[in-house]
């Protein structure tokens, strides 16, 4: 009851959030609703079991990426409108329709596959139970999440976790170079 | 409605999504169109999440810390792309952004 | 339904009353101090040796106008000073003041984690209030002070990684317990991270000598130049309550947090029949007058200096640290 | 004698100093008194050497210093040998005497040289003295070396120092050719002996001297009847490599030409001892040359031809040094003939008179140079007795020994050279002639040498005249240059005795001159001098195989025939001096017309009977145009071959290229013309603008999306 | 002697490290670069140094080995040793580049330091095809050779520099392609007697491959290796690329890699097939002499003072060459002493040449004259290493020279007749460059005001100076180093040799038939010599044994071949 409580609320704030993301009339009011649209998402996986994703959601996406959003709209400070000019050749709102029409197929393709109603929870398939972290009591907030995860990032994971690494490396340079002005 | 499934997960998931996807389509400011993209990266996220509690499985979120390394890779640089052109072009309207297309 | 909803929200509401009051004479507390080190008197006229002068301020910054600047982003100016200071105040979710469940709201397993994401948030306020204000100043001086804020955020969090190294949990209570059973504060073990952490610290909260973006003589104040009453009390809120939890995490990481003294000395035994949570306030308000000495000491760093001594210095050193302590870690 | 190997390296060490420090640091009279007081140390120590040599009943001594090359197996003609050189000195009568006349000649020369280069520049004297002092270190190695390839350390190191001394002014370009020209002539020389050092070892196993006697001893004579066999061989080749380095035909050449160094130096190597290093090698290995009886007759044959040859270019030479050059090469001519008769003794006996008398003349013209402000042509002077009367003393000293009369040294050892090819039977050549045409030589050595004495010292005097400073006397010497700008600093004061440096060594030498004979007096004079032939009894040990103690052949003719034919050189010597008295003294007018009577022949003599021309036109001339064309063959053939590979390379690749680029090419360049016609078409749709191209995407996904929804 | 197990890999990787080093040296630091560079050459040097002093010469195995599997599927090592050759001519490598090095300090102005990177990495590739005893090993590194010897000419050449370059490269590159033809049929012929795959040359020695496979893998080799030396009507490359290349170029490419052609015969051609090798010998021996005489003459007609060096090195190699096919002791000892020389002397000579090159930019010979006066350092050097070139005694050209014309002249008098011709025409070319350059007057106003040698340009000098002196005075440490190593390839050569190893070995064990007329002439045979009065007689002894067994017939130059007793006695 609670759950759903919460995830409604939940969900009703982050699809109008997302919504107003796109709607904003200016980029700084698009960033802040973007801000809090991903610390509730934040929240949602904080109750998905997930409580070190949602650190790191609001540690990397709120407290980094976006900050970098916010710095990039205010060097932009544009003198003229940002958008005064439209291509003719746009399609943009046939394109909205299109994506409505996708939405509304998705949701009748997971309506229909879910007639099934309640999915078989599939206990551990990969998990848990593989890690030395079995032991862990499966509370909500004091669980052993970080530490699988840590165990799975650095064990099964650890070649694509060095590859993520080179390209954060990769992606700074590639920035810096951008962004300077002088070498 | 009362039951929380991983189908709303999903279908919150989807939504927020073709949000997201509307926002690129729509939206004229390159730094709008990459919040949207930043978006359609959360939808996903999402269920990934979702599924990963309901399957038991980490895997899901790995692939999600994998998401943000990746989406703040792509922040960087195409910010830098975007600071980059706006110094010469004073602009950052995608239409006005085609001089590369033939 | 008393333990899960009732009992957090009264100690949430103890905890809030306590830090706002403790701002209020933390600031009478860094005007008094100052003045001892300038051989003045500070405020003497309110109430005996001026201690009334803590509640005397709250009331004129509340009976101030607030003046919200022609063109400025209303939503946004009036959001920032509020995105400024709850976060520092939704850490102390997490702070533990003693042993026992009872002196804490919570102990999560990722509350270091969640310490320096919450912190990274309040990068916000700053930066939204600088905007909104709609003037080149205070524009200026958020760019700067966010700039700086991230800058030092790397150094800090990385220094912390070294800590989490050495006890093999993130959450705080765990943290604090690790050093009670080594019978050593971290301070001895990671003499390097401390002095990161805490210089690190004094740049987050935009302390002297990193006062940066409140630089008068560039700035004419900072960020929250446009501010005035209220709104601008919430930043001061903010900055202070920052302050606050720099010292209790470092006290947290470091000092042992509410464990007294060289536990395992049994001379010392009898520090032991101090209540903890008295250890741990006097430990973070040490730290607090630390702060305070330092801004009455030392000279400002210019801007370039600054990021200078974070990108080039602190930042390596604290990549060295994690190196070196993970090598021992692995060879001890 | 267990420090001989001492005698050549105190020179060497002399030379090194000298030439490491002294040519920066050291002055004029340093470097020279070291250098002498090196030779003069080498000197003494030869002198001990000889006095314990004379002291053993063996005779012979050898220090072996340390191994050169060890020892390497090597086929020889008896099987495998062993191929092994030592650092090993040897000291017996033939070295012992020899290093008495290096060390004390080149002693004195030493000093003489301290006065006579004193107008050079200060780097420049510690260089001459270097190269002298290294010269002397070479010779003595020559001479004392006990193998063949110590022998040939020497041997080349010597035709080195010849060459640097040559080219001592080699600002000079006369000098710098005649300096190359003889270093090249004496290889020429050494090819043979080098092949012919080769010859020994494959034959004998060894290159010991003592020990190659020793086995060629066993061997069997080659005469005629024999055949010309491997030891004649030997011979030859060995002699080829004489003829280079003490000048005989048909490789004198350079001789002459050498004369292009400072006087001192041809009077120590171009006269007394470098080109008596031929003579030196026949007489040391005398053993072999006697089991060769027919290359004894070609040495003879060429001995006494190049001494008539020398003698007769010698008649009508002007510069005094040249005069004295071929003078050299036809006294070395007697001493091959004496090899070639098989009087060792004789030539070696000689070797040393001669290094006594040569030496005194050379110096003494090198003072009458020097007086005369470095003019050479003696038709310039004249009259110069009165002005340099020790010179002049000294000098007819010096060529009344050459010309061979009695009691000086060189009518002793002349006399016996004559005398034994007087006795000897050749293989091919009759008897006699050799003989006759040696009497004829000493005649016209008599002759020219008091031409030149004539000349020079009598007469009136016919030089250029001599200010007080104002004026420069108006002969040529723009040819030294610079280095001897010291020599200008003051004006020619006319011609002048030489210092006291170079007057000494002229006494001591006429000395030598005067009574160097006494040590081998012919054996006819037993009854007046009881010494005979000491010397040929003193060198008889080096001459034989050590097994063999084959006893010494008596000469002897009747003593009145021995008288006989001692007059009659004696006379002929006195015919010679008297001519040249007559046409030079009386009557000076007389050589003029004398020599236009005469054209023809003066003329080739002048020219040197153009063999250099010939040479020139021949080797020189032959080498060098083979040398260009097979350059011009090398880059045209060989190398043109190489790029003409190359080129057809390239032209096929061209070809190729051709084709691909029409053919091949066209092809693939008509498809993209294709699909570039195409794009034209299709390009509209490029718009550029990234949503449209994100929206075709989300067309994509709808269609992917619909087509899952109504498949299943 | 602990370290003896990586000697060679750390004389071999030295320099290439310092090539690494300088990759991340900043370009325009170019005083650093060269200090880099020198040093470690110098390391290089100084690493190399235990060679000659741990190297046991009475040992003839290969030394210093190292061996570890590099490609295991087709049998191919990381394979290292030395033996007398190697040891001598690794020495001479290290020691020229440490000049070769030194000398370019000045002369080098432009890409400083991709030049110094080359110039190690050259160094390397030449130490390690002297040290490989991987056939497979060997090809690499004498394939490495190439580019960066390409590059240093094409780069830093001069005028016609990449003509030249390009030639080189070519040249090579076609002898190398048909020499690896020859490799692989060895190395499939072993597996068919063997039945193992592998590149080691020491198990190649021990083959005996059929007469006509021989044939035509000599040919194969000699193709390759022939280039390299280069004999007669393969050497047009030389004088171009000697030319055209800069100082350090010319020196390394003279001193070592010349060496590299005789090193390949020496190591693989005579052991590997020795019956084609002697059914080659008058071919080789041929060309030799026709290089020594066609050089000569041909460095005679050159107005280009390095063009004139250059041909006078195809005249040496030539020398070099007749010697080792003299197939006789002192032969190849001697022409291996004479690869040395070569390397010192012409070595120095292109030095020589670059000194003026640097100062006046030309090597026209008549634009020089009269420098003695001017630079008298510099032209006593000149003097010294002319004279060393042409052979003088005491100094090292004469040494060699004497040993290969003695080797030569037992086998063949002709040859040596012919050869000898060359000590004539080297003396007249040399001493004709030496009185145009030097002698005279200074006719060229350019020419008055040269500096003479610095302290650096001498310092490049004074090693081989000393070494001309010290292997013209006392060779004898070179040449012991060579005798067990010379031994086994005669041992292949001819298999009635007897070698001295074996020789001490034998005379010494049975000392109780010392007294045995056998053993007195197989010692003198053996070790005939030094110091002791044996040889002398022993000599005179057969001699007169010889005498009484062939009274005298009436041969002419060519003796016949007595049966004297020495020969027998050896082979006992």
């Amino acid at each position: 009851m609670a759950e759903a409580i919460v995830f409604w609320t939940l969900a009703v704030l982050i699809l109008g959030l997302g919504i107003m993301v796109i709607s904003a009339r200016s980029a700084v009011h698009s960033v802040l609703f973007l801000v809090v649209n991903f610390l509730l998402v934040a929240v949602l996986y904080v109750m998905l079991n997930a409580e070190f994703v949602a650190v790191i959601q609001v540690l990397v996406y709120a407290g980094g990426i976006v900050v970098l959003y916010l710095f990039v709209v205010m060097l932009v400070s544009l003198k003229k409108a940002p958008e005064r000019y439209a291509d003719p050749r746009r399609v943009a709102w046939t394109g909205t329709l299109l994506a409505g029409a996708v939405l509304l197929e998705v949701v009748a393709i997971v309506v229909a596959s879910s007639g099934g109603g309640e999915p078989a929870a599939t206990e551990g398939a990969l998990g848990a139970a593989d890690t030395p972290f079995a032991e862990c009591g499966a509370g909500p907030l004091v669980s052993c999440n970080t530490e699988q995860l840590g165990w799975v990032l650095y064990t099964s994971y650890l070649i694509p976790f060095e590859v993520a690494s080179m390209l954060l490396l990769v992606a700074m340079i590639g920035a810096i170079v951008l962004a300077k002005r002088h070498l | 409605m009362l039951e929380i499934t991983p189908l709303h997960y999903s279908l919150l998931s989807a939504a927020l999504f073709m949000i997201g996807v509307i926002g690129v389509l729509v939206r004229r400011n390159v730094i709008i169109i990459f919040m949207s993209i930043e978006l359609i990266l959360n939808a996903v996220n999402i269920n990934l999440i979702a599924l990963s509690d309901q399957l038991q499985d980490l895997a899901g979120q790995v692939f999600v810390v994998f998401v943000i390394a990746v989406a703040a890779a792509e922040a960087a640089v195409g910010l830098g792309i975007i600071i980059a052109f706006y110094r010469n072009k004073e602009t950052v309207n995608i239409d006005e952004i085609q001089i590369m297309r033939w | 339904m008393m333990d899960t909803v009732v009992v957090p929200l009264l100690k949430i509401a103890v905890l809030l009353n306590a830090v706002l009051v403790a701002v209020t004479f933390l600031v009478l507390m860094e005007r008094k101090v100052i003045a001892w080190a300038q051989s003045r008197l500070g405020p003497m006229r309110v109430g005996p040796y001026g201690i009334l002068q803590a509640i005397a301020d709250p009331i004129k910054l509340i009976l101030k106008e607030d003046i919200t600047p022609a063109r400025a982003d209303k939503y946004v100016f009036t959001l920032a000073p509020i995105m400024s200071l709850v976060p520092a105040l939704v850490v102390f979710s997490v702070v533990p003041f003693g042993p026992d469940p009872f002196y804490y709201v919570s102990d999560i397993n990722v509350g270091l984690l969640f310490v320096i994401s919450v912190t990274s948030i309040g990068v916000y306020g700053i930066i939204l209030g600088g905007w909104a204000s709609n003037s080149k100043y205070p524009l200026l001086a958020s760019l700067r002070a966010s700039a700086q804020l991230i800058s030092y955020e790397i150094a800090v969090t990385m220094t912390l990684v070294s800590v989490i190294l050495t006890t093999g949990t993130l959450s705080l209570v765990g943290i604090v317990e690790a050093q009670r059973e080594g019978g050593l504060w971290f301070a001895f073990v990671q003499p390097v991270a401390l002095m990161l952490v805490f210089i690190g610290g004094l740049a987050e909260t935009n302390r002297a000598p990193f006062d940066l973006p409140e630089a008068e003589t560039e700035l004419t104040g900072g960020f929250h130049t446009e501010y005035s009453g209220m709104r601008f009390s919430l930043f001061f809120l903010a900055e202070y309550a920052n302050m606050i939890v720099i010292s209790a995490v470092v006290v947290i990481m470091f000092f042992g947090g509410w464990l007294a003294p060289f536990p395992n000395v049994p001379a010392l035994s009898f520090l032991g029949l101090v209540p903890a949570w008295i250890w741990f306030i006097g430990k973070i308000f040490l730290f607090l007058y630390v702060f305070i000495w330092i801004r009455a000491t030392l000279p400002r760093y210019r801007y370039d200096q600054l990021m200078g001594l974070g990108w080039k210095v602190l930042i390596p050193i604290a990549i060295g640290n994690l190196v070196v302590t993970g090598i021992l870690k692995v060879a001890l | 004698m267990e420090s001989i190997w001492l005698i050549p390296l105190l020179p060497g060490i002399g030379a090194a100093i000298n030439g490491l420090v002294g040519i920066r640091f050291f002055g004029k009279r340093l470097a020279g008194v070291l250098a002498s007081f090196m030779m003069g140390w080498a000197l003494w120590l030869s002198f001990w050497a000889f006095v314990e040599l004379l002291g053993t009943e063996e005779r012979f001594h050898q220090v072996t210093v340390a191994s050169w090359i060890p020892p390497i197996p090597l086929d020889t003609v008896d099987g495998v040998g062993s191929f092994t050189v030592d650092w090993s000195f040897t000291l017996d009568p033939l070295s012992a005497m020899m290093a008495l006349i290096v060390t004390g000649i080149g002693f004195l020369i030493h000093i003489y040289s301290i006065g006579y280069i004193e107008h050079e520049p200060r780097g420049g004297v510690a260089r001459f003295f270097c190269y002298l002092n290294l010269f002397c270190f070479f010779m003595l190695t020559l001479v004392l070396g006990s193998n063949f390839l110590v022998m040939f350390v020497g041997w080349e190191g010597v035709g080195l120092c010849s060459y640097l001394l040559i080219g001592y002014w080699y600002h000079k370009q006369s000098a710098s050719d005649a300096g190359k020209k003889a270093f090249i002539v004496n290889r020429i020389g050494d090819w043979g002996f080098v092949l012919g050092v080769f010859l020994v070892f494959f034959t004998f196993g060894t290159l010991d001297f003592r020990a190659v006697a020793e086995a060629a001893s066993q061997m069997p004579v080659e005469t005629a009847a024999v055949g010309f066999g491997v030891i004649s061989a030997i011979c030859l080749l060995l002699f080829i490599g004489a003829t280079g380095k003490s000048a005989q035909i048909p490789l004198y050449v350079w001789l002459p030409d050498a004369m292009e160094g400072p006087t001192p130096v041809s009077a120590l190597i171009h006269a007394a001892t470098m080109v008596t290093a031929g003579v030196y090698m026949v007489c040391r290995n005398a053993v072999l040359f006697t089991h060769a009886p027919m290359v004894m007759e070609i040495v003879a044959v060429i001995g006494v031809l190049t001494a008539l040859v020398a003698a007769t270019i010698g008649l009508v030479q002007t510069d005094i040094k040249r005069v004295l050059a071929y003078s050299t090469v036809s006294q070395l001519g007697y001493m091959f003939l004496a090899t070639g008769v098989g009087a060792f003794g004789a030539a070696a006996f000689h070797l040393m008179t001669h290094a006594f008398f040569k030496a005194l003349l050379f110096l003494g013209s090198g003072a009458v140079i020097h007086g005369m402000n470095e003019e050479q042509d003696m038709r310039r002077m004249g009259g110069l007795r009165q002005y340099m009367p020790i010179t002049a003393l000294t000098m007819a000293i010096g060529a009344v020994a050459i010309a061979g009369i009695p009691p000086l040294s060189g009518f002793f050892s002349k006399d016996e050279i004559l005398f034994r090819t007087f006795l000897h039977h050749g293989v091919f050549v009759p008897d006699r002639v050799l003989w006759g045409l040696g009497v004829v030589t000493a005649m016209l050595t008599a002759f020219y040498m008091f031409r030149l004495i004539n000349m020079t010292f009598f007469g009136a005097y016919r030089g250029p005249a001599w200010g007080h400073g104002a004026e420069e006397p108006g002969h040529d010497d723009a040819g030294h240059g610079d280095d001897h700008g010291a020599g200008h600093g003051h004006a020619w004061h006319g011609p002048h005795e030489a210092s006291r440096w170079m007057t000494i060594p002229l006494v001591v030498l006429a000395v030598g001159a005067f009574f160097a004979g006494f040590v081998g007096v012919p054996i006819a004079f037993e009854a007046v001098w009881p010494w005979t032939a000491t010397i040929e009894h003193f060198l008889h040990p080096s001459f034989v195989a050590q097994g063999a103690h084959a006893v010494e052949e008596a000469h002897h003719m009747s003593l009145l025939g021995e008288f006989g034919l001692m007059g009659l050189s004696v006379l002929v010597a006195l015919g010679g001096i008297w001519f040249a008295y007559r046409n030079y003294v009386e009557r000076p007018e007389a050589a003029e017309r004398l020599a236009e009577s005469l054209a023809g022949p003066h003329r080739v003599l002048t020219n040197k009977y153009y063999v250099d021309e010939l040479y020139d036109a021949t080797v020189v001339r032959g080498t060098m145009g083979s040398a260009g064309g097979l350059w011009t063959v090398d880059q045209r053939v060989v190398d043109g071959a190489v790029n003409g590979t190359g080129w057809t390379t390239i032209a096929a690749s061209w070809v190729s290229h051709i084709l691909d680029k029409y053919v091949v090419d066209g092809l693939v360049n008509l498809t993209a013309w294709i699909c570039g016609e195409a794009s034209y078409v299709f390009r509209r749709a490029q718009t550029g603008l990234i949503q449209n191209y994100a929206f075709v995407t989300l067309l994509g996904v709808f269609a992917f999306v619909t087509w899952f929804l109504v498949a299943r | 002697m602990s370290n003896d197990s990586s000697l060679l890999s750390l004389i071999l990787f030295t320099p290439l490290v310092g090539a690494l080093v300088l990759l991340f040296v900043p370009k325009r630091q170019e005083d650093a670069i060269r200090w880099i560079a020198n040093v470690f050459v110098f390391i290089g040097f100084l690493v190399s140094l235990p060679l000659w002093f741990r190297y046991d010469s009475a040992n003839p195995e290969f030394q210093f080995v190292e061996r570890l599997p590099w490609i295991p599927s087709i049998g191919a090592e990381y394979f290292l040793g030395v033996d007398g050759f190697s040891v001598l001519l690794i020495l001479l490598t290290t020691l020229m580049g440490v000049i070769a090095v030194l000398s370019s300090w000045t002369a080098i102005t432009m890409r400083v330091k991709e030049y110094y990177i080359f110039l190690l990495t050259l160094q390397t590739g030449m130490l390690g095809a002297f040290v490989s005893l991987d056939f497979l090993l060997f090809f690499l590194f004498w394939e490495v050779m190439l580019v960066p010897m390409y590059f240093l000419i094409g780069i830093w050449g001069s005028d016609n520099r990449l003509y030249s370059a390009i030639k080189f490269f070519l040249f090579t590159l076609v002898g190398s392609v048909v020499m690896l033809l020859g490799i692989l049929a060895v190395y499939f012929y072993n597996y068919s007697v063997t039945g193992v795959y592998t590149f080691d040359v020491t198990q190649f020695h021990q083959l005996d491959i059929p007469f006509d496979m021989q044939w035509w893998i000599f040919l194969a080799f000699f193709l390759g290796f022939a280039v390299k030396v280069p004999m007669f009507p393969f050497h047009t490359w030389l004088p171009d690329a000697h030319t055209d290349a800069p100082t350090a170029g010319s020196v390394i490419l003279a001193a070592v890699l010349l060496k590299m052609g005789t090193y390949g015969f020496i190591r693989f051609s005579l052991p590997i097939l020795p019956e084609a090798t002697i059914a080659f010998v008058p071919l080789v021996a041929g060309l030799s002499i026709i290089g020594i005489v066609y050089g000569a003459l041909v460095a005679m007609a050159q107005r280009d003072w390095k063009r004139l060096v250059a041909y006078s090195s195809v005249s040496h190699m030539g020398m070099v060459m007749l010697g080792m096919f003299a197939l006789t002791p002192v032969g190849i000892t001697g022409s291996i002493v004479q690869q040395l020389n070569h390397g010192i002397s012409t070595g120095a000579l292109f030095l020589i040449v670059g000194i003026v090159y640097e100062r006046r930019h030309t090597r026209l010979i008549s634009e020089y004259g009269g420098l003695s006066k001017i630079m008298p350092v510099y032209a006593a050097v000149f003097l010294i290493m002319t004279m060393s070139s042409i052979g003088l005694p005491t100094l090292n050209g004469f040494i060699g020279e004497i040993l290969i014309l003695q080797g030569v002249f037992v086998v063949q008098k002709t040859w040596a007749f012919f050869a000898a011709s060359g000590i004539v025409l080297g003396a007249a070319y040399m001493l004709w460059l030496y009185q145009r350059t030097m002698f005279g007057t200074v006719t060229n106003p350019k020419n008055e005001n040269l500096p003479d040698l610095s302290m650096r340009e001498f310092v490049t000098f004074a090693p081989l100076l000393l070494l001309a002196v010290w292997i013209g005075l006392y060779p004898k440490p070179f040449l012991d180093r060579l005798e067990t190593s010379v031994d086994k390839v005669m041992m292949r050569v001819d298999s009635d040799y007897t070698p001295r190893f074996a020789a001490v070995m034998d005379v010494d064990a049975p000392a109780g038939a010392a007294g045995s007329p056998a053993a007195i002439a197989a010692n003198g045979a053996a070790r005939a010599g030094g110091l002791d009065e044996t040889p002398a007689e022993a000599v005179a002894v057969t001699r007169v044994v010889a005498v009484n067994d062939d009274p005298g017939g009436p041969g002419m130059i060519e003796m016949p071949v007595r049966g004297g007793g020495r020969r027998i006695a050896a082979g006992n």
